[in-house]
């Protein structure tokens, strides 16, 4: 049985789906008790699985990090809420210094199977803090997973992977296709694996990699040009951390040419290690730059400034010319 | 007053007005003169009035989130009243009432909410922080500016707000501590209304009151009837006043209730009955505060309606004014990080403005 | 890591020649002197195909030999 | 004994055994046997010599930084002896008394200050986390511990450790209140050595008393004698009784004093007075216990010297089959980062060793 | 005049002198005032300049850079020391999300003179936390300056310099050469520009660019293969964030060559940025692949592992060959 779901409802499907199956796993944060999440991610989980296992907890991000640490340690499988992952940073320490570190730490003995799940990105006109991507700070801590999903289907099937996994993910939903779109997504529970990027879209002039919402709007960019007679090959990467370096570079290798996309500021972004890593594994096979289309390297804007930050479907299609062209 | 005379662990709320608007304190009544009370009044209903329009113009898609303040106007205005000219305002997002106070123009204050950095550049001499929206963080800014005014041997105060939610952040707690070890001028503002978005105060903490919380640092901590407006204004002061004598810090909880959504965003009757907010209706603190001014002769009705007939026109033209017309300037997004804007920032804001030409 | 071509390096040219890596890669697998090449890209660029052109025309038997 | 019967706010420590070893509070001494009190004291003992041995292997150069617990082993050992079996202990990284009472070879205790992460993994059976360095930190494990055998509905407790100067960070006030909210069965220790490095405890906080700060989370607050192991045991055990009686959490302030430096790169002349010291190292917590082992009969000074010998041994031997044999191993470093390395860390793996090995 | 000074020799003195000069610069942390920093940075100011200006601080990370904050918009210049920079990210969300945007928020209104110290590296057989690296993540940050010296000399003018810089700097100090050698030092205030890298080296085979202690390996490391005929050019990056790329382009259009060398994990270190800087605006000049030689993307070891993770000279070296004859 399939039903039609947009993200946000996939991401509730599969922690209905694992809380039915494994009793260990407990949902907490701010406001994800009764009220179900202030984006309903989490919405019926208590009256389903009772207070015991999808509760509230008092605004603290460092103490919902930090006691989902004790917690996984005490054989349970915590999946605790950032509210937006630009309050997640009051957790940073406990992320950075305990979350990342615990299995290394203890040569093993201490693993930690929790998922810290955040709304991230721009773009749904909201107050400051709420918009932002920082995934490229997180995805270099050691010892942490990073996965964004694209899709309804790949929401849950990812979702239930980072639960499901022994080592800490931090799962982050691109709030601003939360209800875009809707995808046939089964009603069983089913994993997807973590680490893995995924082909969208074949083609041969120029590898183009996304992920979150940024992936339809580089499809959106993707038709304009193909009119142009230019076949991109597209990659949704799914997961930030660690790499999927084998799929990107052999597309690489195929097309002579990468692009990035991503919301997050330039410098330093996710961007820049996926160009060295086309440099360092298909640099004989370059026939353009490898090259990014971001955000800027600024804050993101309030809202009346937001629609210049994101890239738009323009912006990467003129990108998109310019490097096949080159 | 005195603090001593008010342990927070008695549970008890010091009020100077009761519902019906009379004085069950005499001795502690301020002694205002009509024009102030007048005024304290009048920027009660500016600022019913601003959530109001602004709840009205989110409706009909004018308005971005906006977060209102009906039923927490005492706390705001009264405690702000109780500010010199120097004083330093710390808020977090919900202190409209303050900040009209202490001199920030509506025209601010919705230009921030329509989405528009502007908002927060304060007029020349309002010594105003801008909202902060990471919950208890501006509470360690205000022990900065307090802990400052000690090494430069200022005389002013810092006053600073937070939610009931915001008791529970690490970061309370670490300006407390600070505060009380450097004796820092501040007077620290619980806004207890009862909720952080869907969570009651009763699962927040487990202390019977959060003016309680002072103890932990041997503060003063007073629970105040926050729909009070003469009991918060007098707390207040006797706050800043401790504080300006170099007595150092106060903590002061104003039981209050947040009679509307947390934002536009949200809908309470999800996790709260009706029933809760009709009990605390009565409560309002513009019905106790215009009683007691009926009472004393201070207003009329008759000026009560003329009063918001002129604060409508305010806020409507001043909504007008920036409506349509606050799109984010595109040098803005990049000038005001540096001093200087580093090359990548000028090349980024070129290549952005030749991109938009249709240029290469 | 640097894939394993081994070659020793050229001599420093005192004028840079722009090509993209690939064009280098195929003058060098073609034992063919980059600096020796037109490019015919943006700027005199060394492209994939001046590459493949310098190729044949090596290959091309030169008319003085002809005896 | 009954937390209700001593409140912090009078900053009247629990004492059961004074400083020459009279037992000043008989109601509550513990009924424990001579192998029990013996077993007490050889642990503090033990605790002591491995602080020696480490101090003089580092100062030969044979041993890196290290943290002494010198001082402070009757707030370790007489704590820790209060949980059962099956409780989860917590440290910060100066409870080297606890860690041995919990079962943690020395062995471990070396390995770790030596250097070489294996010594963080415990044995089987041995509920100890890790040290954990960044302060305060470790009490929000401790609280998920907690909040985890209540959604499981066991019966286990977690006990854990921090510094007087731990009691200033947001990470304390954070685990406290979640601990009350949630009704966690966790008892939250404070060693106040007086020290944070060089910062004394009066300058980090300004309440007359750590234990205090329990009233902001409606939590009982005890001052206990550290150096009374009497005191420590009984208070502790009394709040894990509760704690796993359901009553929720505890805070307890051991009252102690670090004689010896913060660690072995710490020179202490150079911020607390040599007079200071002094003064407490009469109320030396071994010192102490030994009086009232002697005066019971309960050992004598032969068997302290048997005992010590035999100690001495075991510290020496163990140091020594660690040292130089305990260089990490390269794969070590990638191997436990994840459950299974992922193609980069094999790749650098795999680089580094061809490296080593002088390939390509 | 000029003094032989060390590294922290130099910071204590750039502290001295612009105390002296500005009355508004204050000074304070953990251990700061009477002991005078764990290492000894701020010795003595206590003692100069009174308890007002250098002082200890409760231990709380979040509260010295909140109130900082506070103390910068109230007129002064306070230089706050996180004792290692492993203990910095209880104050990351102060940072990220108030430290690097109060300006902006602003609107250019209240902007921040305040300089947060650390010390930083690894390489002196310290416990967990005590030896990482990561700028990289406060590098990608709008609105922070990050800069890190390698030598004495730069030590003092560059944080003179960053007490006088309008914007808030945060000032890494390679703790492995803390006291390594000494250098001459003017006794008087100076400095030198945040924003520009530096040539130490001039060369024309491969441009390798290092920061903080990382510098000094590369320069034996150099050694080793200038016996063999390299030409290496040697760039300290000396401010992070923002990069000077105009130095770094510059140089690696002459040599065609570049190679980055850092302590930090390489995944999303500084390295990538570098090179993706050299891909955008060097492509076309580029003889080899560009290349890093970092840290593993693992938790810095303890003392018994660290001669594994930091890149030893040898390494360094082997790389340069590698790159030089590829
Ligand atoms: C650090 C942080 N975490 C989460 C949020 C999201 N958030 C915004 S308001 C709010 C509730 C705040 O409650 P309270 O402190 O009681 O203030 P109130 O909204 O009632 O005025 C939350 C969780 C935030 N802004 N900052
Ligand atoms: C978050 C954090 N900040 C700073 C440090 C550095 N540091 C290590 S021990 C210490 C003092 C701790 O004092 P206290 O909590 O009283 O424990 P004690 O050392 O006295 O046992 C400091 C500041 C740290 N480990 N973690
Ligand atoms: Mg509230
Ligand atoms: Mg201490
Ligand atoms: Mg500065």
């Amino acid at each position: 049985m399939t039903n039609k779901l947009n993200l946000i409802g996939a991401v509730n499907q599969a922690l209905m789906n694992e809380m039915e199956l494994d009793e260990t796993v407990v949902v907490y944060g701010e406001d994800v008790g009764v009220e179900g999440g202030v984006f309903r991610a989490t919405v019926d989980l208590q009256k389903k699985f009772g207070e015991k296992r999808a509760f509230d907890s008092p605004l603290a991000e460092s103490a919902i990090v930090g006691s989902a640490i004790g917690m996984a340690i005490n054989g349970l499988k915590p999946v605790v809420e950032m509210q937006f992952m630009g309050f997640s940073y009051p957790a940073f320490n406990q992320i950075i210094s305990h979350v990342a570190r615990m299995r290394n730490r203890s040569r093993g003995l201490y693993n930690l199977p929790m998922v810290i799940r955040a709304p991230y990105g721009g773009g749904i006109r909201a107050l400051e803090h709420h918009s932002e991507s920082t995934e490229a700070i997180y995805s270099q801590i050691p010892g942490l997973k990073v996965v964004i999903p694209s899709t309804p289907y790949d929401a849950k099937g990812l979702l239930i992977a980072a639960i499901r996994d022994p080592d800490p993910v931090l799962f982050l939903e691109p709030k601003r296709i939360y209800r875009a779109f809707r995808q046939d997504v089964p009603e069983e529970p089913y994993v997807l694996p973590i680490g893995k990027a995924k082909v969208l879209q074949e083609g041969e002039d120029v590898t183009i990699v996304a992920w979150g919402a940024m992936v339809r709007d580089t499809q959106k960019a993707i038709k304009m040009v193909e009119s142009k007679g230019i076949k991109p090959e597209l990659i949704d990467l799914r997961t930030i951390a660690p790499i999927d370096r084998e799929t990107i570079i052999e597309s690489v290798k195929k097309t002579g040419r990468l692009i990035v996309v991503h919301e997050a500021p330039k410098t330093l972004g996710v961007g820049a290690e996926l160009m060295a890593i086309a440099n360092e594994k298909a640099f004989l096979y370059l026939e353009a730059p490898p090259t990014r289309v971001t955000g800027f390297d600024t804050t993101f804007p309030l809202p009346k400034g937001e629609k210049h930050y994101i890239p738009s479907p323009e912006r990467i299609a003129k990108t998109i010319e310019d490097v096949v062209r080159f | 007053m005195n603090f001593k005379d008010h342990n927070p662990l008695n549970n008890k709320q010091y009020r100077i007005l009761d519902f019906n608007g009379e004085v069950v304190n005499k001795e502690d009544l301020p002694s205002l003169t009509e024009e102030e009370l007048k005024y304290l009044y009048k920027t009660m209903l500016y600022t019913r009035m601003i959530d109001d329009k602004a709840l009205s113009y989110q409706r009909q898609g004018r308005m971005l989130t906006y977060a209102p303040n009906t039923g927490q106007e005492a706390a705001q205005v009264g405690s702000a009243y109780a500010m010199e000219k120097e004083d330093w305002l710390v808020p977090a997002f919900r202190e409209l009432g303050a900040l009209l106070v202490r001199g920030v123009p509506l025209r601010n204050i919705y230009l921030y909410w329509y989405g528009n950095e502007w908002g927060s550049h304060m007029p020349e001499g309002v010594k105003v922080l801008p909202i902060s929206v990471p919950i208890a963080s501006q509470y360690q800014h205000a022990v900065g500016i307090g802990m400052a005014n000690n090494i430069k041997e200022e005389n002013n105060v810092a006053v600073t707000y937070v939610g009931d939610g915001g008791t529970s952040h690490g970061d309370f707690h670490e300006a407390l501590n600070f505060a009380s070890v450097f004796k820092a001028p501040v007077v620290f503002i619980i806004q207890n209304n009862q909720y952080a978005i869907s969570v009651p105060r009763s699962k927040q903490t487990a202390s019977k009151t959060l003016a309680q919380k002072a103890i932990a640092y041997d503060m003063p901590g007073i629970l105040v009837d926050g729909n009070d407006i003469f009991a918060m204004y007098v707390a207040t002061k006797e706050a800043v006043d401790r504080a300006r004598r170099g007595e150092g810090p106060t903590l002061i909880e104003a039981y209050t209730y947040r009679l509307g959504a947390h934002t536009t965003s949200d809908d309470p009757t999800k996790y709260r009955e009706d029933k809760e907010v009709e009990q605390w209706k009565p409560k309002d603190p513009l019905i106790r505060f215009k009683k007691y001014l009926l009472n004393k002769g201070v207003i009329s009705e008759e000026w009560e309606k003329e009063t918001l007939e002129e604060l409508e026109k305010d806020v409507v033209s001043t909504f007008e004014s920036i409506e349509d017309k606050s799109d984010t300037e595109i040098e803005d997004i990049f000038k005001y990080h540096y001093e200087t804007m580093p090359p990548q920032l000028e090349e980024q804001l070129e290549e952005y403005k030749l991109f938009l030409e249709g240029g290469k | 890591s640097t894939e394993g071509i081994e070659s020793p390096k050229e001599d420093i040219q005192t004028k840079k020649v722009l090509a993209t890596p690939v064009a280098r890669a195929m003058a060098k697998d073609l034992g063919i002197d980059i600096n020796t090449v037109e490019g015919t890209g943006p700027n005199g660029r060394v492209m994939k195909e001046d590459i493949r052109r310098a190729k044949e025309e090596h290959l091309k038997p030169k008319v003085k030999e002809g005896l």
